[in-house]
């Protein structure tokens, strides 16, 4: 990248008229992109349902389980859990 | 002789340095290093992005200490600074982005999608903002004083992507320059999400369609959840190989997390590994805050923008689940789930949520909108690829 | 000018590279991209040695895509894409396997083996396949289409060695371009331990032999641990040098393990960086997986001798602890564990164990066959040295 | 490495004698190495109970053991050692 | 043929090596791996600062093991060894001390100096060792067979820092070819701070002055605790660019720890990353115990000068708290506590509270004595940033 | 660096000279550093308590807790909790 102080006003046209095509490249890529991903998803979904009908484990879990810092987190999990059984405990 | 050694350490000062004595310093070192303590302020007191936006403020304060060199090449000894050494290791060379993509392809969970897989088209239209910005920057270039080529814009642009490490990626590609601004308005702009997106999702939707409620996700197999990173790999290897770099490490994090033999080493991905790079990388792109390179006008452009941006791709998203509405009323879409296509991965989903729930408390979108959610990593990891692979040609 | 944008796009497909229109890409590609999905597959599904496989898997898929350039440099903007940057980071240096090696020796207790020193010579024994592999490849390269000079035959040869650290070290050393068919053989092999060595164990020992019960093994003492490692390395500085990059990194990482005053680091060594150099060594290595390179009928020699290399080294095993009954009947070894000494620490150790209790369910044999197990990798390092110090003297 | 179509019959066969040489000089090298380290490592041990006869601490530990991803097996073992301990606190 | 091959193999043995029959290597090789090896058993057997002093050792006796190469570059081949491509990458650049720092400051509780700022006097009083060891050293160049320059006496001096770290950062800066004794130095005197001390602290004072009873400390807020690296980092900007690398590193991982945001990547500064960068800067500092550049007189110079700077820097410290006393006898400090100030922390802080314990057992010196602790690690690294600063331009 | 027999004695002299200013120097920096932190610290903290007079929450920690290899600690520190939990529980 250059910074210039002022790019000639005809350059500026050709870089908006590029910019323009762009734009719709861009946005097409992307469209037919996802859409195609919808249809591949589906056929992959509806392929692994009739090939290997196996009892779904995984129900789509939180995404607050978006793990920070994991390791840490767990154990304050686990302090937890020994405080609360503890409190249970002495009921 | 200690005359002159007590001048040589006056002149070694940063006041002197601060105060334009020296070549290559001066008061706007002092103010960067000031705009440095507001990101750490933001970050530390407001909760703003915090893994990145203190690390980027520390390194924009460093990086600006008159004669620290720190980010630069002491001239007395030829000696590098360590943010220097660490910019070269991976922001030149394109690593750490894509090993930052890795962690959060380990920690991204696709089953919402693969759940519903329309609301990839959410996904998609959510990176309009990015064109737009892209368009936007080429006109601002009119005004005098602002000046941005198409290497320029396709960086600016990917700010609507409201993706990090893609923002990183592009930029330090296209116009490596320009990430100090970048980054922090594509890092602020994901932290101001729950106050730029409200009001326009309102705007654009009645209470009634706020208030649809959609059907419960069906649970996901496990091996859908394998197979997934590998058909997204595969369109995209097929389709668009220039995007390959991004999407691949993404879904190589994702399908480490999801295929089950290889825990210890998504473990790694999403927890030392990320924790390091992410220690490096903002470190390294604050040091592009610069004084020469950030004071001036193309950077107020691209603040500007940057919103832009993000209230077209917002409004997108909200407006194409709308139409989704209109073609297929039998399966309704709540359109303010459409909002979280911009990703900003989880903050828009979570705001999707919240504004659900102030007109139906008994709505629960959360899991609705992490579809659309993750969809917007993918669709702004497209965008990338169309303009890595078509401005360095257009422009050639 | 949108059509050429729009032909450009189209030239920057993935099709397009696949369909040979591009120099340099190809249907090959395509081909590759399948025997990654098979890496995959099999260390997914089938559970082959999933750390390596993964990655040099999706390694090799990400670098076969064309023009993603992600092993490769672009040649339209010079930049080099990750997996070039982790190749040439830590296997073209020779790094990575040093650190993985590190992690090994921290993760390795030799106590059975300092119980029992003699099983030492069951490790050197089996070590055999090494030698008759290098033979093979040189033999083999009489048919026309196959042709190993001793640099490759080395790196052959010491798929025999059942160690992919030391595998990827001498290969990277010797014959870097067949990085890929070798590491690919000897993950494989050594995930296919269970099935190659039981029926050569079985024809090679009498249902008596199999029964033989081993005395306990006494207790060692730390101080013999903390020693142990010592021992090995000033006997490797005295004899072979060029060893000593492997034997000094293995037994760095003991020392550091047994010593009991560096556990942080001993910790780091086995988890958080070792898990990191995985990642980046799978995908460097899988990125040697390219079609040219691959798709070859010195690939099949490489799959064919390596078979071989492990059957003799696991036939020398058992022969010799035979020899060794012979020798000193009065503390009999039972030849099962003298498979162990190819190391594939520690899936050998395992199959001695299971063979031995289908003839005799209350034998236990895991812990002696951990004895020639750990040895054996001592033994492929120094079988290593040897071909690292003597093949570049004898070809030049 | 040089690939080539196929080399020169006479280099082939002086490569399978280097080849030979190489294999009795790797397997005596490996034999000395190994055969000289039993001893010293018996010498060795030998030593350290002569000088040292502290009550040996560790009995040789299961391979089994070879850590994978330490931190989250131990974090399941307590895991699993409070709900064991629940279980029994309620019997 | 098979007989040359021999002899190859036999030419390619330590032993070959050691008899001196090789260029570059000798008897002195094996004399410093027995150095080596004393290093490992002070840190195993005696417990000194093994963290440094086995992987120094380990890392000395690798390095010095002829023909192995694995610190240097391997003639024949044009290879280079693993250690020196650590030593490159961290230390030749000086990033590895700069992140051991980032470490300790992630580590480090200011919070007893912010209570009692005034004890930050006793930790500038303790660098006086650093100066008069520097000027030692000068002095020392006029005994035949000792030469230092400024370069080497600067260096020198920085072991009275006590602080691994920027002794090694200061060192690789200035005089790279001493860092092999000037880090063993520094390390050892930090372990023997326990023996070295209390003597001369005994010395300096009398047993009413080692029976002073502190005042409580008041707690700290959070803020203040946030506040303090800005306020330094601030201070030392301004004042002192040249100590920024190191300030700035040390205030980035005590922000990390204190501002409560990011505590995965302060975990990860004060663990993985740490153990990592540990693991290789004491193998790569140990390849500088090269034969040819320890065993000369200067290395004993360097040895006599280091305790002299212990010494110096323990009695000034508690020298300046009787001063104090003095000045100010309203708010008495115990003098014992002012050695502290020579860092090396905490064993220093420890010896404090246990000599103050001999006198009075009811004495809790420990914790007034960590403000004057962490005060010397600030204290050194000022120091360090005159001699960067003002060496380079007084010997050009 | 340079390693010389032996330097001229003139340049050991004027090095001598030298180290004798950089002494002055470091020590005067050092000590101006330092106590200019005296005040800012002093100021620092009056200003905080002044501005947000929040109550304190920590009091200083103890050095001993300078963390070694943390992870694993605090794991042995549930583990001990839960062992005492239990102990208790007992009575
Ligand atoms: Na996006
Ligand atoms: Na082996
Ligand atoms: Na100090």
């Amino acid at each position: 990248m250059v910074f210039l102080a002022q790019l000639p006003k005809e350059q500026l046209v050709t870089q908006l008229q590029n910019g323009v095509i762009l734009m719709v490249l861009g946005i097409a890529t992307v469209f037919v992109f996802l859409t195609l991903l919808v249809f591949l998803t589906k056929g992959m979904s509806a392929l692994v349902r009739k090939l290997a009908p196996e009892k779904p484990k995984a129900v789509v879990s939180s995404p607050a389980a978006v793990s920070t810092s994991a390791a840490s987190a767990s154990e304050a999990d686990i302090a937890a859990a020994i405080v609360a059984a503890f409190a249970k405990s002495k009921e | 002789m200690i005359g002159s050694s007590f001048n040589q350490l006056w002149q070694s000062t940063g006041l002197y340095g601060f105060m334009g004595m020296v070549e290559g310093f001066g008061i706007g070192n002092l103010i960067m290093i000031l705009v440095g303590f507001v990101l750490l302020y933001l970050a530390i007191k407001k909760g703003f992005e915090p893994l990145l936006l203190v690390t980027i403020g520390f390194g924009c304060i460093l990086s600006n200490i008159p004669m620290g060199y720190i980010a630069g090449v002491d001239p007395s000894t030829g000696d590098a600074g360590f943010i220097k050494l660490l910019f070269d290791m991976g922001i030149a060379s394109g690593l750490f982005p894509i090993l930052i993509f890795m962690g959060v392809g380990a920690m991204t969970d696709f089953g919402p999608l693969i759940a519903n897989p329309k609301t990839l088209l959410l996904g998609a239209a959510a990176q309009a903002g990015i064109f737009v910005a892209l368009l936007g920057a080429l006109a601002l270039s009119f005004i005098p004083g602002i000046s941005f080529d198409l290497f320029a814009a396709g960086s600016i642009g990917i700010i609507g992507g409201a993706d990090g490490p893609t923002a990183i990626y592009v930029t330090s590609r296209l116009a490596p320059d320009l990430l100090g601004p970048i980054a922090v308005a594509a890092y602020s702009y994901m932290a101001l999400v729950p106050i730029i997106q409200p009001p326009i999702m309102t705007a654009l939707t009645t209470k009634q369609e706020r208030m649809i409620r959609m059907q419960q996700l069906r649970p996901v197999s496990k091996l859908e959840k394998i197979l997934f990173p590998i058909t997204v790999l595969t369109t995209c290897a097929i389709l668009l190989p220039s995007a390959t770099p991004l999407i691949g490490s993404l879904m190589f994090g994702n399908l480490a997390k999801e295929c089950g033999v290889v825990n210890r080493l998504s473990d790694t991905m999403q927890n030392a590994l990320m924790n390091i790079v992410t220690i490096f990388l903002g470190l390294s792109v604050g040091s592009k805050m610069e004084a020469s390179h950030f004071l001036n006008l193309n950077t107020l452009g691209i603040l500007v923008l940057g919103m832009i941006a993000f209230s077209i791709g917002t409004a997108a998203g909200v407006l194409i689940a709308k139409l989704m509405n209109k073609l297929d009323p039998k399966h309704p879409v709540n359109p303010l789930i459409g909002s979280a296509g911009v990703s900003a991965v989880p903050m828009a989903a979570r705001v999707s949520s919240k504004v659900g729930q102030q007109s139906d408390p008994q709505n629960f979108l959360l899991m609705h909108a992490m579809g659309p959610n993750v969809a917007g990593v993918i669709g702004s990891a497209v965008a990338a690829g169309v303009l890595l692979a078509v401005i360095p040609f257009m422009a050639g």
